[in-house]
């Protein structure tokens, strides 16, 4: 298919990284050929489940290794965006979380709810010991 | 962490430098905010004019300092938002908990 | 090894790419923990190499296939730059090329020099029935 | 590619209004060039005070402009150069071959 294209990043396990992923998920969203909608605005979001998604596997499912790298792809196929985000944790049930409680405001408990309001499809399955993220969303 | 803090009477300003507020420095900005509310400094204006992006994390340090300022009578206000951060607050509703203004001079003017 | 991350780019066969593929470079100058010299200075000579190497990819080695991807990898490895373009040509000898004749300026023929003057190591090498031009630049 | 041409007496100003100028667009300010060219414009000044980056098909482009215009006695100066961009030229020594102004005032001024 024409215009696809990847994006594959190997980091290490630490926060300070979340912003080349994010950048780069922006530089991704600006490039885009053929996309309709507001460029800047997709860029955030995209920068934004990068984000979510990779604190979370640093915070809630890295491995006890310092040195172990976080692996995440980006993908444009058939004019879909597809960020996947693999992690050494235990995984977990996004469909399961209850969402933020807006009458009570908590200090946490809002990441998932962001990317499953940006992202059209959002999965965690079991992959090579660990676990994936698999989010999807149409850009058509 | 960027940070800028300049006592104005009995209201503190709190400048984020940065151009991120994120998982990376969110807990920074939270510990800076304990040490005002352990001086008694209760009433807090953050200005976010130079922040272009905010996760999850960064709405929750802000969460947390408006919950310790209400909790001693205070209040922490916001100002300065681009206009994908406000976007933010009103996709996880907290654009109904914080008292936002335009600027610093306005949300300084709101504590008197 | 800490800090050691890698990107890893496939997109299409296209100079419109080229921008996407610079820009990542940049945000990884700016992300680099330990670099002591000056990080704009070492991000635009990086877009510089990416987008050289990547364009004489395109131009001069690409399939006859509209929808063959281009492979970059980029790779931070013990303190290293290591950039690996990948391309289906013919391959060609950096080093038998003769410097650009300053004396005389010509409109081509300057991107290879950029590169080399730029990279510490650069070398072009067979890899599955095309090949790989790798450059690398020693960060410390 | 973003770009504008502006005519300034005898002289031309071209403006080029992008972010990079590179294997993706220089053909185009190439070709640009040669309509000029054609119709007997052959003092041109190229303000590239937008460019943040040129690599070296930009910079084969303007030799390009550059030697079609003295072929014809004409010349083809710049200006507004960013200093890496700047740097550009140094390591290529293009900065020997091209008259290079701080800004487009003083690039068509020399041209009087
Ligand atoms: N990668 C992950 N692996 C395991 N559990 C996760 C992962 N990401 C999220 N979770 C679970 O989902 C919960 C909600 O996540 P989130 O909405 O991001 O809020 P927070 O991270 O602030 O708790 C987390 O508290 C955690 O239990
Ligand atoms: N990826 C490549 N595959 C095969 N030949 C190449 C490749 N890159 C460069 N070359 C050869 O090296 C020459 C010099 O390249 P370069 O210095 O970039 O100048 P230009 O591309 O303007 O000719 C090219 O003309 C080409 O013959």
């Amino acid at each position: 298919m024409k215009d696809n294209l990847e994006v594959d990043i190997k980091v290490p396990n630490q926060t300070r990284y979340l912003s080349l992923i994010g950048k780069i998920g922006e530089d991704i969203a600006r490039t885009l050929k053929r996309y309709q909608g507001d460029r800047e605005e997709l860029a955030y979001q995209i920068n934004l489940v990068l984000t979510e998604a990779t604190s979370n596997a640093i915070l809630h499912a890295a491995s006890d290794s310092e040195n172990q790298l976080i692996h995440i792809n980006i993908a444009i196929i058939n004019q879909n965006l597809h960020i996947r985000v693999f992690d050494q944790g235990k995984g977990f049930d996004p469909k399961a979380l209850p969402h933020p409680d807006f009458g009570d405001p908590k200090e946490s408990g809002r990441g998932v709810y962001i990317i499953q309001s940006i992202m059209d499809k959002v999965n965690c399955s079991r992959v090579n010991g660990g676990h994936v993220l698999e989010m999807i969303k149409y850009l058509h | 962490m960027n940070i800028n803090i300049d006592e104005k009477g009995a209201t503190v300003l709190i400048e984020v430098r940065e151009e991120r507020l994120d998982a990376h420095n969110s807990s920074e900005l939270k510990t800076q905010m304990l040490s005002l509310f352990d001086e008694g400094k209760n009433n807090i204006v953050i200005d976010l004019k130079d922040v272009r992006f905010v996760d999850s994390s960064g709405l929750g340090s802000l969460v947390s300092g408006f919950k310790n300022a209400s909790a001693r009578n205070g209040n922490l206000k916001l100002c300065g938002l681009q206009p994908q951060v406000k976007s933010m607050f009103e996709l996880t509703r907290l654009h109904r908990v914080f008292e936002i203004f335009p600027d610093s001079e306005e949300a300084l003017a709101s504590f008197s």
